[in-house]
C-alpha cells in the first residue's frame, strides 16, 4: 500500500469536506431546530398525529425566524414567564398571536435561561452512555465480525419477538429497518406503530420497545447485544436524538444515502448530518455510512472506487463533527456479480483493502443482495463466501445475508438459518485470517492497488469541483442530484447573527 | 405436448416419475419436541405429503421452531388446462426495431416511465429506459425512434400522469418492486383507476414491470402488458413498436383489429 | 399448552402470527416457461398454499424444472389432539444405572446388539454399544453392569436371534440405518416375526434405532422401544434398566403390572 | 514439508506392500478366474440368473481344481475339439461328468490354444481405450477439480435420465452407486436392472445404458463426461474387466474398503485387487481409492494420519500393479467436526498436504458427510466451504457434496443445485489457490507436519507387524478384522505349479 497515496486521499478529502463545512456552519433545517426542541423534552402530538415539535418548528419557520434557532424563541418564552419549556413549546405552537420577531430579552439572558435545560439534556445522553458501559463491561459481547441481522415486520411487537430470537440466535446487532419512504417523513412519527410496509416506523416508542427486548434477551444469554436503526433521511438528527437516549449502538447515518437514494436536498442532509453526529459522538454511538448502497446503482467492479472515495470523505466530515475513528462504521459490499471469475478474489481484494485503510474503524460490510435470486438455495451460498471473506479480512460489523434477499424482508426461520451458517464459518475459519498471506503483485494485491489508484484520481477530481458538482454530475452511484433539487430544501436556513443552539455550542465544545 | 384437451398431468419428481417427492420447510410456534415433530408431520400431510419425513427440527426462537421436510406429494397439476397470457413479442434486435418505427410509424414514440408510490428501486427502470441498459442490451434512450422520459423513483401516480400527458406520452412504464403486503398491486391498480378517472386509459399504452410482475398479473390490474425479471430493454421496444403499429392500423381501418404481424 | 381438550392450533409462522408462510420446493418434468411457472403455482396451491409466489424456476435437466415457491398455508395442526408415545427414560448418569442395577437386579444385564440385514452402517449401533461411546457419553461396553455383545453389521435376523439365544440375552438392540423404499422397516418387521415364530418374543426387551427411527415407529413394528438421532448410551442404559426392574417385579408380583418409578 | 520423511513414507509402504505381494502371486480366486473367463467372451447366465461365469468357476472349485486357473481348463477344452471358448464353458459348467483333474494335454499346448483369444481380450480392451482417446480429442474435458457426483434411483433407466441431468448441470464425472451389498455378491447380476435398493446395479448392461447416456450428453455439451462405477466388493475383478471394456473412465477400487466397511476377507481382496489393477492399468481407467471412508467410523482430526499412510501403501500397491501415478486418485475427505474452531484450517491443510504429496495423482476428495444433518439448508452450505478448500487446492477430482446428504440419495434438483454452487465456487475463485501463501509455521503447517509425522509413525508399525496384523488390531478405521474371517475366504486358492493365466502373463508384461 502507498502511504503517501493514502496520505494524499485524506488530505483531498478534508479539503472537499471543509468546503462543505463552511456551508454547515452558516446555516440550520427544520430538522435540526426540531431537535433541539426535543432535547429540551418537548413532547407530544396533536390529535392528528402532528408532533408539537414539528407545529412549533413550522411556525417560526413560516414567519422566516427560524435562522435565530428555536432556542431562541423557547429560552424567551422561559424568560417571558412560561413554567417549562414544553408549556413555551405549546404556546409557540399553538398560541393565537403570531411568534413575536422582537424584544427586549437579549441573547446572554436567553442563553442563561437554557444553562439548565442543556445541562439536562447532555445529561441525558449521558446516562445513556453510562448505563451502555455499565451492560457491556457485566454482559460479555460477541467476537468481530458482530453479526448483524434485521428484523421488518411492519408491527413493533413482532419485531420484538422477532429481535429476541435473532438474539437467541447469535445476533450481536439487531436494526429494525424503516418502513419504506420513512425518510421522506418530514416528521417522526409518534408512539408504538403497527402498521408499517418494508418495515416498521423508527418512533422513540418502537425503539425503547426493541431495547427492552434485547436487553431481556441479553441478559438471558449473558451478552450484550446491540441495536440500530436509521438515523438518515428528514428527520436524521431528530432520530440521533431519540437514538442517543434510548441507548442505541449503532445509527445508519449518512447524508450520501439520502441525497442519492432518496432524493433529498444536498444542503439540507448536509447540515442535519453535522448536528446528527455531533449527537452520535456525544452519545458514542457507532455511526454505518452508507456507500455500499453505490454498488447497487452501479457495477460493483467498474465502482469499487468510488465507495472508496466517498469514505474517506465520509471520514473527514465525521472528524468535523467529532466522531472518533472507533465510531465510524464506514460501509462497503460484496456486490461483484458472483459469476465472473474470480469474482470471491476481487471481493477479498476489497474488502482487505477497506480494512487496512481504515484500520480503527468498525467497518460496516454489507452481503449480497442485487445479484441474488429466488434461488433460496443457491443464494445461501452466495451468502457463506461472503461470511467466509467477512471472517478472514475481520471485518467489524457484518450484515449477515438473508437466502431470501430477492423475495421478501426476512422470515424468523431464514434469519436462524442465516446466524447459523454465520456462527458455524466465523467458527470454523476463526484464524484464517491469520495465516493467510497473498501473493506478491497476484490479482488480489493489484486489484487493491487499481482500486485506490481510482479512488485517489476521483478524490482530485472532486476535490477541483467540489462535492455539490460531483454529485450533480453522478459521481456516486450513477444517480445525479442537483444542489437544488430534491426534498427538503425549504427547510434550510441560514442562521442569523444572533443565531442560539447552546446544545450545539456544548457538543462542539464551545459550552 | 399433446392435444389442447388431452390431460398432461404433472407430478413432482424426485428421481423417479411419479414419486412425487416434494421438500417443505415452515416454522410452527412450539418448542422442539417429540409431539412438536408429530405435528410438523401432520401439518405437512395436510398439504398432501404421504410418508412426511421431518429431517430438521431446531429451535429457531424462544418457543419456535423450524422444520423441514420431505413427502411424497399426491397433487398433480393438468398441464392442458392451463393457459397464460403470454406477451407476444415478435425477436427483433434494436436495428430492425428501429426500422419498423421509422417505416412505419415515421415519428417517435414517446414513452414516459417511473417507479412509482413510495418505491425507489430504480434499477428496474433504469435497466429498460436508460442508455446502459441491461445484461449489454442498450436501453430505450439509446433508440433514435424513441423519446425517453424516464421521471426515475417515488413518483406519484398523479405526477406521472400529468407528465405524460405533458409529453403527449404513447406508453407509460410502470416499474414496483416493493411487493410487501401487495404494495405494487394496489399502487398499479390505483394508476388505472385514475387514468379511467380521467377518461385517458385508452390514450396509452399501459407497461407495467418489476420483479414479481407477469403479463397474467399486469392484465388483471388493467395494464396492457406486464415484464417480469430478466426483461431486456429490446423486447420491450419490440413490443411497443408493434402494438403502436397496431394502434395505427386500427385508427387507420377502425373496423378492422389486428396485429402488426399477422 | 392448556388443558389437553382444548384445541391448540398451529399454522405456520412466517414473520407475524397466522401468515401461514411455508416454503416448498419440487421438480416438474416440463421445461421452464410461463406456462410451466403458472403449472407450479397451481401445483403449490393445491398443496393449500395461497398466494403462491414462484420465486424460483430453473431448468435442472433436459425437460425438467426446479421451482421454489413460498405461499400462505392455509393448513393448521391441532396440537392438542396429537399423542406420541415417548419412551419412558429417568434421567441417570451412568453412575446411579450401574448402582441400580448392582442393587435391584443383582446381575449383568445381557445385551446383543447388531446393524441386520444388508445395512453396513455400524456407527450408530457402535456408538451404543462400545466403550468408546457417543459425545461423550461412554457405550454400554464400559459399564460393568452390562454384557454387551456387538454383532456388527449385515447380520441376518436368523443369526441376531440365534446369537441372542445362545448368550441369554436380555436384550436385542437393532439398527437400521438405510431406509430407502422403507428397509428399515421391513427388516425390523421380519425380526419380530421371527421371534413370534420361535415363541420367544417375550423372552426379550426388544429394541430399535437409527436416524429415522422415533418410538412411535417402533412401537407400530412390534418393538418395545425406538430410539433416534441424539440418542446417547445412558439413555438406552437407563431404559434397559428401568424396563428390566419392571420385568423382576411382574414376574415377583406376578398380578400387579408397574414401573420401577413409580 | 520434510522431503526425506516422505522418501521414508514410501520406503516403508514398498516393503509393507511388498510382502503382501509374495501372498497375491502366490494364489488366485474365484474372483480372478471367473474375470478371466469373461475376458475370453464367457457370457451368459442360467434361467435362476447364475452366470455361466459362476458355474463353470464354482465347478472347478468344488473339485479342488482352481489352482490350474480356469484358463487352464478352457484351454484344454479346445485341444479337447470346443469349437469356441463359450461351448469350452457350457461344456465344463453343465457337462454331466465331473471335470478331468488329468489329460495329456501339456501346458505349452494349452497356452498356444489361448494365445489368440488372450490377445482378443487384450484387444477389446485398447479398443475402448483408443475409443476414449478419439473421444477425450474431439471433446474437451471440463477443468479441474472435475465436477464427481453420484444417481443412485435403483432403475437404470431412471439412472440414465439422471446421468444426462448431471451433463447438463456441468458434471464431469457420473457415477451410478452400487445397490446396497452388492459387495457381498459373489456374482455379477446379468442384464439391465430395475431394483435395488439404495443404488442400481452394477452390471454389464447397465454400464453400457449408461455409457450411451453419458456420451450423447456429451455430443449435446461438446464435453466429455466421464463414467465410474465400483470395483469393489466380492466381483473387483469381474467389474474391472467389464469396466474396461465398456469404457468407464474411472473405478472405485480399494482392497481396504471391502476388508473394514464390507467385512470381505483380506487375503480374497488383496488377491482380487491386484488382477482387477492389473486390467485398470491397462484401460488406462483411473483408480479411485476408499481412504476417505475411514474418517466415517473413526474421527477427522485424531485419524488424519490413518488416511495418508494407508494412501502411501495403497499408491505401493498400485505402482505394483502397473497403475501409473497419473492414475491413481487415492482418496481422502473432509469430514471434520464443522463446529470445531478452525475445522476450516485443518481441512485446507489436510487437503493441501495430500494434494502436495501426491502431485502427479488424479486426487479424489469425499465431501462432509458425517456431520450432515437433515438441515438441507446449513448442509449447501458446509458444501460450499468444501468446495471452496477443493478449487483453492487444486483437487483433481471432487465428489461434491448433496445438501439432502443425511436423508436420501440425491434426487435430480439436489444434484442440479450441488453442480450449480460448486460451478459458481470453482469459478469465483478460481485462482485462489495460486494467490494464497500459508504463513510459515501457522496452524495449517503445522498441522501438517504433524499429520506427516503421525502417519509415518504409523507406517513403521504397521511394518514391523505386517498390514495382516495392522488390520487385525484396527489400525484403519478402528475396524477390527481377522485375516481369516470375513466373507470370501472360502473362494481364495493356492496356485498350483501348473498355473495358467495368459492374460494375467500379457498384463504382466510377459507375454
Ligand atoms: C438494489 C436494492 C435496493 C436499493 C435500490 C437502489 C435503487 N436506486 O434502485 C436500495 C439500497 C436503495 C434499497 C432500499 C430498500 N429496499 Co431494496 N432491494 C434492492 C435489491 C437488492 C435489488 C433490486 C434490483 O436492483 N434488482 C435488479 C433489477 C435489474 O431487477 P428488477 O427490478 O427485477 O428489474 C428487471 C425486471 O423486473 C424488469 N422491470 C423492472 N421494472 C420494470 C418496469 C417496466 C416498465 C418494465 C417493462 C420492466 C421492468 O426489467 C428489469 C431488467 O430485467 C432487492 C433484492 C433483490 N435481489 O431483488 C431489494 C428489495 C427489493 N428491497 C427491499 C426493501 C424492503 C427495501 C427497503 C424498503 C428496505 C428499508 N426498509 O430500508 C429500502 C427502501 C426502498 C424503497 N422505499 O423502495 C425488499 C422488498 C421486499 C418486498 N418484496 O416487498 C427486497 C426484495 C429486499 C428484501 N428481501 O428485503 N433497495
Ligand atoms: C458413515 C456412512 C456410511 C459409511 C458407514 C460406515 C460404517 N461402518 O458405519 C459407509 C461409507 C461405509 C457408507 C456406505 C453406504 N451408505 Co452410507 N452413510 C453414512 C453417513 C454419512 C453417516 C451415518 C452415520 O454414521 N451417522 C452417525 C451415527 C452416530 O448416527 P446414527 O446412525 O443416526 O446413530 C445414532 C442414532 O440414530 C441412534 N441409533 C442408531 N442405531 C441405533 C440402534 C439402537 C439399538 C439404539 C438404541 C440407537 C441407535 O444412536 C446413534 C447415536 O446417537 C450417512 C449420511 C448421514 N450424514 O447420515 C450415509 C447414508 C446413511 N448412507 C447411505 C447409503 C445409500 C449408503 C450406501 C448404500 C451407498 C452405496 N450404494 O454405496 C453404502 C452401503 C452401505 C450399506 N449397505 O449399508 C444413505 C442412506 C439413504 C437412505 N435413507 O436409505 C445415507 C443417508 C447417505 C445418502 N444420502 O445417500 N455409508
Ligand atoms: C445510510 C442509510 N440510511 C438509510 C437507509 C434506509 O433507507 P430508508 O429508511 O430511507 O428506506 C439505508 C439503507 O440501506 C442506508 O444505508
Ligand atoms: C472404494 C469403495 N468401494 C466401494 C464403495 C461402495 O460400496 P458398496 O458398493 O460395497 O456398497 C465405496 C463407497 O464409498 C468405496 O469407497
Amino acid at each position: 500500500m502507498d502511504e503517501s497515496v493514502v496520505a494524499d486521499c485524506r488530505r483531498l478529502a478534508a479539503e472537499i469536506a471543509d468546503e462543505v463545512q463552511g456551508f454547515i456552519d452558516r446555516h440550520t433545517t427544520v430538522g435540526v431546530e426540531r431537535t433541539v426542541a426535543r432535547a429540551y423534552g418537548i413532547d407530544g402530538a396533536d390529535d392528528q398525529g402532528a408532533p408539537l415539535v414539528n407545529l412549533l418548528v413550522e411556525r417560526v419557520h413560516a414567519q422566516k425566524l427560524l435562522g435565530r434557532g428555536i432556542a431562541f424563541f423557547l429560552g424567551r418564552e422561559l424568560l417571558r414567564g412560561a413554567p417549562s419549556l414544553q408549556e413555551a413549546a405549546e404556546r409557540l405552537a399553538y398560541g393565537a398571536a403570531p411568534v413575536d420577531p422582537s424584544g427586549p430579552e437579549t441573547l446572554a439572558q436567553i442563553q442563561a435561561a437554557l444553562a439548565a435545560p442543556t445541562l439536562a439534556a447532555l445529561a441525558r445522553i449521558d446516562a445513556a452512555v453510562h448505563e451502555r458501559d455499565g451492560k457491556r463491561e457485566r454482559l460479555a459481547m460477541g467476537p468481530t465480525p458482530h453479526k448483524y441481522v434485521i428484523v421488518a415486520t411492519g408491527n413493533i411487537y413482532d419485531d420484538a419477538v422477532q429481535a429476541k430470537s435473532a438474539a437467541h440466535g447469535g445476533a450481536d446487532v439487531v436494526a429494525v429497518i424503516r418502513a419504506t419512504a420513512q425518510s421522506l417523513l418530514d416528521y417522526v412519527p409518534h408512539g408504538p406503530t403497527t402498521e408499517g410496509y418494508g418495515g416498521t416506523y423508527a418512533t422513540q416508542a418502537n425503539f425503547k420497545i426493541v431495547r427492552e427486548a434485547l436487553d431481556a434477551a441479553g441478559a438471558e444469554l449473558s451478552r450484550y447485544v446491540m441495536q440500530t436503526n436509521y438515523s438518515s433521511g428528514l428527520c436524521m438528527s431528530e432520530i440521533a436524538w431519540m437514538a442517543a437516549v434510548e441507548r442505541l449502538d449503532m445509527l445508519l447515518n449518512d447524508s450520501m444515502y439520502g441525497i442519492l437514494f432518496r432524493d433529498i436536498n444536498m444542503e439540507r442532509t448536509f447540515v442535519d448530518q453535522y448536528f446528527s453526529r455531533r449527537l452520535i459522538a456525544r452519545a458514542k454511538i457507532v455511526v454505518n455510512t452508507g456507500e455500499d448502497n453505490y454498488l447497487t446503482t452501479a457495477d460493483a467492479v467498474e465502482a469499487a472506487h468510488t465507495v472508496l472515495s466517498s469514505q474517506f470523505i465520509n471520514e473527514a466530515f465525521a472528524h468535523r463533527a467529532g466522531v472518533a475513528d472507533e465510531q465510524l462504521g464506514l460501509g462497503h459490499a460484496y456486490e461483484i456479480n458472483p459469476w465472473i471469475e474470480d469474482s470471491f478474489l476481487l471481493e477479498l481484494s476489497q474488502a482487505q483493502l477497506v480494512r487496512q485503510l481504515f484500520p480503527k474503524h468498525p467497518i460496516k460490510w454489507m452481503p449480497p443482495t442485487k445479484h441474488k435470486t429466488g434461488d433460496i438455495f443457491h443464494s445461501h451460498v452466495h451468502d457463506a463466501l461472503y461470511n467466509l471473506v467477512g471472517v478472514t479480512t475481520n471485518q467489524s460489523i457484518e450484515l449477515l445475508g438473508m437466502f431470501t434477499e430477492a423475495i421478501h424482508n426476512p422470515l424468523l426461520m431464514d434469519r436462524y438459518l442465516s446466524l447459523k451458517s454465520a456462527r458455524y464459518i466465523f467458527s470454523a475459519a476463526k484464524h484464517l485470517g491469520e495465516e493467510l498471506e497473498f501473493k506478491k503483485d497476484g490479482i488480489i494485491e493489484r486489484r487493491a492497488q487499481e482500486v485506490l489508484a481510482n479512488a485517489h484520481a476521483m478524490l482530485v477530481e472532486v476535490q477541483r469541483e467540489g462535492i455539490w458538482d460531483a454529485i450533480a454530475r453522478g459521481a456516486f452511484a450513477e444517480v445525479k442530484r442537483a444542489r437544488d433539487g430534491g426534498k427538503g430544501l425549504a427547510g434550510v436556513t441560514a442562521r442569523a447573527a444572533e443565531y442560539v443552539n447552546p446544545l450545539l455550542d456544548a457538543l462542539e465544545g464551545r459550552a | 405436448m399433446g392435444h389442447p384437451t388431452s390431460p398432461h398431468l404433472l407430478r413432482a419428481y424426485g428421481d423417479r416419475d411419479g414419486d412425487g417427492m416434494v421438500q417443505m420447510s415452515f416454522t410452527l410456534q412450539v418448542p422442539p419436541s417429540a409431539i412438536a415433530k408429530e405435528a410438523a408431520r401432520q401439518f405437512a400431510e395436510a398439504h398432501g405429503l404421504k410418508e412426511a419425513l421431518v429431517t430438521a427440527m431446531e429451535e429457531c426462537g424462544p418457543g419456535f421452531t423450524y422444520f423441514v421436510v420431505y413427502g411424497h406429494s399426491v397433487h398433480h397439476v393438468d398441464l392442458s388446462k392451463i393457459e397464460v397470457p403470454e406477451v407476444d413479442i415478435p425477436d427483433l434486435d434494436k436495428k430492425e426495431i428501429e426500422h419498423r418505427i421509422e417505416e412505419r410509424i415515421g415519428r417517435k414514440v414517446v414513452v414516459v416511465g417511473a417507479c412509482t408510490g413510495s418505491d425507489a428501486h430504480t434499477v428496474g427502470i433504469d435497466a429498460i429506459l436508460n442508455m446502459k441498459g441491461y445484461a449489454g442490451d442498450k436501453g430505450l434512450e439509446s433508440y433514435k425512434w424513441f423519446d425517453t422520459h424516464n421521471l426515475g423513483a417515488q413518483v406519484e401516480n398523479e405526477a406521472l400522469l400529468a407528465r405524460a400527458l405533458a409529453v403527449g406520452a404513447d406508453a407509460i412504464l410502470v416499474s414496483q418492486v416493493i411487493t410487501q403486503r401487495n404494495s405494487h398491486k394496489e399502487n398499479a391498480r390505483a394508476l388505472v383507476e385514475l387514468m379511467k378517472r380521467e377518461g385517458v386509459r385508452e390514450r396509452f399504452l399501459l407497461v407495467f414491470g418489476g420483479p414479481r410482475v407477469d403479463h397474467k398479473l399486469a392484465l388483471e390490474l388493467g395494464f396492457d402488458a406486464g415484464f417480469g425479471p430478466g426483461t431486456l430493454p429490446k423486447h420491450v421496444a419490440a413490443y411497443l413498436m408493434t402494438r403502436m403499429i397496431d394502434r395505427q392500423r386500427a385508427s387507420a381501418f377502425p373496423g378492422k383489429a389486428g396485429t402488426a404481424h399477422e
